[in-house]
């Protein structure tokens, strides 16, 4: 495979495939959350669930108006894909039965808290599934960019945003970072090959403990 | 006990002030054509129990853009700015509710239970004013039941006793509702007669569905 | 049609019959209830449930291994049957959905108590549906012979064994009398063609008012 | 990630001591199959949920006679005298769950619930020990969650993938029970190809199943 150089967003989603595993039931936010099933490495084959309903999200072949995603937008479906109502959905959710779950966010802080689904007085879209993901999903993988667009840190001592879920988040993943959220608050296993520990730091506003065994990525 | 009605016939099962639980998820499952109709006859002070409040000019989005919403029992609003706008105004009152505890509270009202206890929402302004519960050293919010006084369903094939086939993500929230309301409404795609649908194909039995309104495939 | 004499169970079964309206979704326990089935009003259908996952129980007409009533006996089905799980079934029995079941019972008192599944020390068959019936099922009909075996009464003022439900029972069918159970107590609502207040008074332990329309049936 | 085993590779997931969900009404829609190797291999102190415990000669009923238990937690023991005679000689402790409550409990376990307030059994036996609740006026009862370690379900047919179709009466308690184990084995009478079931026929998704064993009919 040619190396390409790979966007901000796309270099997040592909570090984030790598913390899959073959078998995997896997729950994709909107976003830079769906890009992650196009950077599956090889050998491994995930089972993408969506909220609305099924088990087996595929590329679009042909637009069937009963087909869509959590997003309402056109889906597909792969071989073995399999249809259930939101109850079900829901059951499997926040029953354990999802292996991992990648969304987006508005903030996290460095006790796993979460916040990503409104601001108030400004925008309000709603939890929609997502309070049942983060209880309910094996592993939580937060996938953003790692400042806001104004430059401010996104990676908090404390979210002031209102959560989504408390001490829910296992991992983060921005373009710069992978940090794992453990008992002992924040570990910062691996920064990016272009930036340096120095620049980590600054655009993060969280207290972290930095791995002894710090990767690359 | 003829279950087929017309669209015609369908207003007498409104009533301003109702509560009207609505099948569909991003407007996909949903009977678009009775909520037509249902902005046709400018029903109104309706509280509305769906998952979302779909696209400004789709299904329920409709009835937001119309103000005919009392209230709005909903997971997600993202997708309609008319509902965050009149929420913000205070012309609506929106009431968010996690998409799971949402199937949660429209089952346990359509099967007879006082609420369930789930992790969902603990730690975050859901729990606001509930009842919290520790099980085996868990936290876990009681979210209670929720029923309607109409429920519109839409599902792909009803035979004329009202048992109903959904297909493929338009079956969502219907089940669920099918249980949860006074009277149970469904906009179907195709009638066949009795006997048609397989026993194990059925996902609605017809017995929970009071009038089936016949529309085709809709636009 | 011809009349024929019934004997005792056929008779309260005939009955109850008369309280199923068109179109009802209806329960009927093991033993005696079964019988209602038979002696339905013309121009009544109703749907029977059975709790282990159908509606639209109808006359066996070839063993199918996979198709049993909730006695685990072979079963048949009507044209428009629908099947579900353990799980659906009791969302329509505790939910309201059945208009109407019919049970036998061990003994009944005057403040609608239901005693049907066990005698301690002797036999404990267990609950099986029987209390999701009784407290989700909008009318609970207990149909059984008036007195036990050894003459003494069963519809007593308060049951001695362990109930089944609590206030739940709407009205009493047996073979000489029809009660209903309501918020001043019991109601004598009709007596058999072949017996007399008197013999009913004997036989019932229960207090009771007779109604003052009392009919025969 | 094969599913598909045989009867041979099957009592490795047999412990003694652990704690077996096993479908089945009465017998019907039971993995009679598997049940007999277990009795073959004489696994010991299981604590068994089931809706009931069948009849002495056929399903789990034999794993009662065999003396296999240490607990029962079922819905009916009626048509099993085995049963009552163990329970009343102390041999064996059976816990006796309304058939409602039961399936509460088992899809509660599966879904990451902790409990369900139902109006079942207010007023009996059932309530002794547990929580109860007053919600709105009425009273209920807080059923809490079951899980077994393994689940051992029967389906009429399976995909590789673990996808299931079961037929009539023999769905009964197996798909909740899908949702509830660590370790989900189902017999099935026949095997299929992927993408042979369709997607809106697939009554257990096939995520949920670890293990596949094709019997056939049985016998």
């Amino acid at each position: 495979m040619a190396t390409v150089a790979l966007n901000t967003k796309d270099r997040i989603a592909n570090r984030i495939a790598k913390e899959l595993k073959d078998g995997d039931l896997v729950n994709l936010g909107i976003g830079l959350p769906t890009k992650v099933g196009n950077f599956l490495p090889e050998g491994v084959e995930v089972m993408l669930q969506s909220e609305n309903g099924y088990i087996g999200i595929g590329p679009v072949t042909e637009v069937d108006p009963d087909l869509v995603n959590a997003g309402g937008q056109p889906a597909g479906m792969v071989t073995g894909a399999a249809m259930f109502d939101s109850f079900m959905s829901f059951n499997l959710i926040r029953g354990g039965h999802v292996d991992a779950t990648v969304l987006g966010a508005l903030q996290v802080d460095q006790n796993g808290n979460l916040a990503n689904w409104m601001v108030p007085g400004k925008m309000v879209p709603g939890m929609g599934g997502a309070m049942d993901l983060v209880v309910g999903a094996k592993k939580v993988i937060i996938g953003m960019e790692h400042a806001a667009k104004d430059g401010s840190p996104k990676i908090l001592k404390q979210c002031n945003l209102p959560l989504t879920g408390k001490q829910v988040v296992d991992m983060i993943v921005t373009e710069l970072a992978v940090f794992t959220c453990t008992d002992k608050g924040l570990v910062l296993e691996e920064i990016s090959e272009d930036t340096d520990l120095q620049t980590v730091r600054e655009k993060t506003e969280a207290d972290y403990i930095v791995s002894k065994n710090l990767k690359k990525f | 006990m003829e279950k087929v009605i017309s669209m015609e016939e369908l207003p007498q099962y409104y009533s301003d002030g109702m509560s009207v639980m609505v099948g569909g998820f991003m407007g996909v499952g949903q009977p678009i054509e009775i909520v037509k109709n249902m902005v046709e006859k400018q029903v109104k002070d309706l509280t509305l129990i769906c998952n979302d409040t779909a696209v400004p000019d789709l299904g329920v989005g409709t009835l937001v853009v119309n103000k005919q919403l009392k209230k709005a029992i909903v997971s997600h609003i993202g997708t309609n700015p008319e509902t965050g706008k009149q929420m913000i105004a205070e012309e609506l009152d929106v009431e968010l509710v996690p998409q799971g505890s949402l199937a949660e509270r429209i089952r346990a009202g359509g099967a007879g239970l006082g609420g369930v206890l789930t992790p969902t929402g603990v730690g975050t302004v859901v729990e606001e004013g509930k009842v919290k519960m520790n099980v085996e050293g868990k936290e876990y919010i009681l979210e209670t039941p929720l029923r309607a006084d109409v429920a519109l369903l839409k599902a792909h094939k009803a035979d004329k006793a009202g048992n109903l086939v959904y297909r493929l993500t338009g079956r969502n929230f219907n089940p669920m509702m099918a249980l949860a309301a006074d009277m149970v409404i469904a906009e179907v795609e195709e009638l066949v007669e009795v006997g048609e649908l397989e026993p194990d194909e059925i996902m609605t039995p017809g017995v929970l569905v009071d009038k089936i309104v016949v529309c085709g495939k809709g636009e």
